[in-house]
């Protein structure tokens, strides 16, 4: 993972949540408090003024500088989840080792690990876990079976989509929607599709 | 959406820039990382922080001072500050004593106290305030206007030089014993989303609401302030279960659009309900402590009291929103 | 239209029985006719009585106590009270140093209060308060947010048992230094109206109103809290004409609907504004203190200061709704 | 005046006053603060509790009862004034004298003057003034001229009516209009409009 592919993923993400405000709000607003796309933006606006600083770093220590800096602009609950998701993964990377796709999957699962232990959340609670955790293993099976990145990109793709289809019926028990009971059953979570995006993006710049 | 903004930006920084200088001489406003501290930093005591999302003023910035915070870490309208506002106050406000957050339970505010606790160099423990019995169980409830209850009595034993662990247990007890439930007759608008976050039919409320606008336990029908405060009362009081003798200290709280006679004629209703069923308030405040922007509608908060509890509740206080002696 | 209520006829005595409850320590509710004392009458002051339509909680019931008012005749919800509320406070607080009337500019309000001075056996004096500098002159403006600047100094200056004489002059001397303007950004709702009062479009508000949502100067454009501030100081400074070296109090009132956030952030542009006119703001006050149910709003006010007002503006106040020492 | 008349006159204006609620509502909410038909009717309700209490009273008796209560109960600007003139009337027939037309006619001069007085308010500030003066200008010059009780209330139900509808071009010097400048032009004044439906009720019992 390169510094030029970290930047031009920045760059994709952010043009790609800008382009899904309303949709990301009216998410937040249907089973939280309307505001995960002003956050993830917020943490956005802020990496892409960092662009050039990252330009000169190691992996791990761009993953870090990413992790602090969505940690002290985010806030609410999405900040310390996609910051320890991104320290996760610079730890993983922290060890050295050949970049392998096993590797990279690795580091993704790292990071889905370091996410659900902050959250102390799991698969089913209706989160961004239920688009991570999926992507996570199909990563590392289309590692270990081999597949080419871009047919890992094309996989993880409708992972991530089924992920966030599957949240709409289910019933929340973290984060804001979990006050809800039944009443949360039909909305999708805004957090579980602001994953899907950031992931779905990413992959299309590998297909690319 | 019409509010007073410059610049949907600024408001966090304009507001509180006019707040501290309004209260010059009770606290100081730090800028990046935004937090905010007494006047005069305490010597010797545990060192009470919180914060929070802002747009429920005057929580948390509103009880900063003798008796009550030492620092507020204020976050965006309705979301959750950051570690690095954490650690900044943390190392303003730092004694011997420790830190001792005071955090409303929600899943923002809890994972970035948690890691900046994490990080801290300090001795900190934290207080989860869950007063929010609007989903039935008091460990898991958010966090609403019980929070001035912790927050009065743990900076009011604070004061007095107990130490850490004193001060979360004491906070701790409180928010056992403290319950509270909220109804919406009208949605808030978050400046930066411009637009109400819910809304009602012109004969709807939401009973159980939280104080971001979260729905809470069911649409209902409107209906006669006697009847919505019996009905929250019901659940309080379930989950309470105070005996014959409790003391009570009781809350009416307002979230913004509702006026202080509305709040008085509910305070009236809960009076009449108590004391139907033979319960005593000891003590009891009424007005705006912990709003949710422009929201029409209120909060009633129940905690029982015991003599630590209401020696520490009377204790003199001197901050911008809470002031007796 | 969505209120806390039980009975549109009831709200007024409800809620005050709950205001007079909550306040057991400090007030003392009669009724029939309806008005409310100190819980220990005052000896050997000048008696200052208060009152208005209801409605503006917390003015005036908010300030009965020390440092403030003896008594309050609260009418219905906007409507002035009547002479006989008046004649029965007055039998309650008459000392034999003659009784103050602090009466806001309307015409409601002046002809039952002259009433009720006609008919009283006692020695009576009356403040009339004229702050609103909405049409531009002072004597004639109708009383708003500036009454509780009147009726902290003159309550100062009772307490010191000082003569009828000298309370009238003081009151009429802070009215003469005081000028308010208010903007609306909504409509208020009476209950038994049950309806909006005025409307106003997404994008306008009603500059100069009124705290019963009447009109004021004119309807404008919305626009940003900096351009309506300067032109709300605009209207009061060529009111005051205060000179370079004036001493001022700034009052920043919310009508109910406006969030504390954003009345500090209009603190925050006068703060500005007088700076850059090289005004010295010796004093504050941020807060809904003066409303107007729960229309979204607020209003500026100056009270031009000197040693007398300043020293009693100071002193120490204990009320529900101010208190300091 | 004999009491039956004056309880007559009570429940008569109350019905009328009751069913042009939304009217005089409005126009108070034009240009005013919206409560005139409330604190009107809040009077009167009162009024028609205290009845029977009117039966055995003199007409100057029966007069300041009224005007006392409807002191202490209305409230607002339209309290004092109303009690006021009633005041007035009750002093005006103080004065035994032959119950004649001029008397009638005087008394309510007398009433109209006590709340000119009491208002500081004269004829053109757009108040009740403008239906009260010439009414009682009106009522003075037939009864000078000696026309029949039923020429006098055809009369004067017409004068009350150009007052009223006068008060539409006027700007207001008096009561809450007068903040409204140019504003309350095209608006009729509650306050007039309350009096004339008054009289014309009365009136038109003369009439029956
Ligand atoms: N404990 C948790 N574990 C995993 N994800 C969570 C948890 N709590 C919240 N989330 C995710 O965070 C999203 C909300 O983020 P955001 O709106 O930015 O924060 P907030 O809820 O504080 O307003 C939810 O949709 C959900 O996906
Ligand atoms: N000074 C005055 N002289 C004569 N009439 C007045 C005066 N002030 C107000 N009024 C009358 O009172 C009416 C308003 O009465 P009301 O709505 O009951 O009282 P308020 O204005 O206190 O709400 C006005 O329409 C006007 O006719
Ligand atoms: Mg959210
Ligand atoms: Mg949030
Ligand atoms: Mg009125
Ligand atoms: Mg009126």
């Amino acid at each position: 993972m390169q510094a030029q592919f970290i930047i031009a993923s920045i760059e994709a993400v952010y043009e790609v949540i800008l382009n899904h405000e309303a949709e990301l709000e009216s998410l937040d607003r249907a089973i939280g408090d309307g505001d995960h796309y002003i956050n993830i933006s917020r943490g956005l606006t802020k990496l892409m003024d960092l662009r050039e600083s990252l330009q000169d770093l190691s992996v791990d220590e761009s993953l870090n500088k990413i992790a602090m800096t969505l940690l002290s602009t985010i806030g609410g609950a999405s900040g310390p989840l996609f910051a320890s998701f991104f320290m996760g993964m610079a730890q993983s990377f922290q060890q050295p080792s050949d970049m392998t796709a096993k590797l990279y999957a690795n580091a993704f699962s790292a990071g889905v690990e370091k996410l659900a232990q902050r959250g102390k959340s799991s698969l089913g609670e209706k989160t961004m876990l239920d688009v991570l955790i999926p992507v996570a293993d199909e990563f590392k099976l289309a590692a270990d079976k081999g597949l080419t990145s871009k047919e890992t990109a094309s996989a993880l793709i409708v992972t991530a989509e089924k992920g966030v289809l599957a949240t709409k019926e289910l019933l929340a028990t973290k984060g804001r929607a979990a006050g809800l009971g039944e009443r949360a059953i039909g909305h999708i979570d805004p957090g579980a599709k602001s994953c899907q995006l950031i992931i779905e993006t990413i992959c299309k710049l590998i297909l690319r | 959406m019409k509010k007073f903004i410059n610049n949907v930006d600024d408001i966090l920084v304009e507001s509180l820039k006019g707040f501290a200088t309004a209260h010059k001489d009770l606290v100081s406003l730090h800028l990046e990382p935004i937090f905010l501290t007494r006047k005069v930093p305490s010597m010797n005591k545990v060192a009470l922080i919180s914060g929070g999302g802002s747009g429920h003023e005057p929580l948390h910035t509103g009880y900063l001072g003798h008796g009550m915070l030492d620092a507020v870490c204020p976050g965006h309208v309705f979301t959750s500050p950051t570690p690095d506002q954490m650690l900044a106050a943390a190392d303003k406000v730092n004694t011997e004593k420790g830190i001792l957050f005071i955090v409303k339970n929600y899943a923002g505010d809890v994972m970035n106290f948690e890691m900046a606790a994490e990080m801290l160099p300090y001795e900190v423990a934290t207080v989860l305030v869950t007063d929010d019995c609007a989903a039935g169980d008091v460990t898991a409830g958010r966090g609403v206007a019980g929070t001035i209850i912790v927050e009065k009595c743990v900076g009011s034993l604070a004061e007095t030089g107990a130490n850490l662990q004193a001060c979360k247990a004491l906070g701790d007890k409180v928010n056992q014993r403290t319950a509270s439930m909220g109804v919406a007759l009208s949605s808030c608008t978050v400046p930066a989303a411009g637009r109400p976050t819910f809304s009602l039919a012109d004969n709807e409320v939401e009973m159980g609401v939280g104080i971001h606008g979260e729905a809470g336990h069911s649409r209902e029908t409107l209906r006669s302030a006697n009847e919505m405060a019996a009905e929250m009362l019901e659940h309080i009081l379930s989950t309470l279960s105070p005996t014959a003798n409790s003391e009570i200290l009781v809350l009416v709280n307002g979230f913004g659009n509702t006026p202080l006679m509305e709040l008085y004629l509910i305070y009236n209703s809960v009076t009449e309900l108590l004391a139907a069923k033979g319960l005593k308030i000891a003590r009891s405040l009424v007005g705006n402590y912990t709003t949710a922007l422009d929201m029409a509608g209120a909060s009633i908060t129940l905690c029982l009291l015991d003599d630590e509890i209401k020696q520490h509740w009377d204790s003199a206080v001197h901050t911008p929103a809470l002031r007796w002696d």
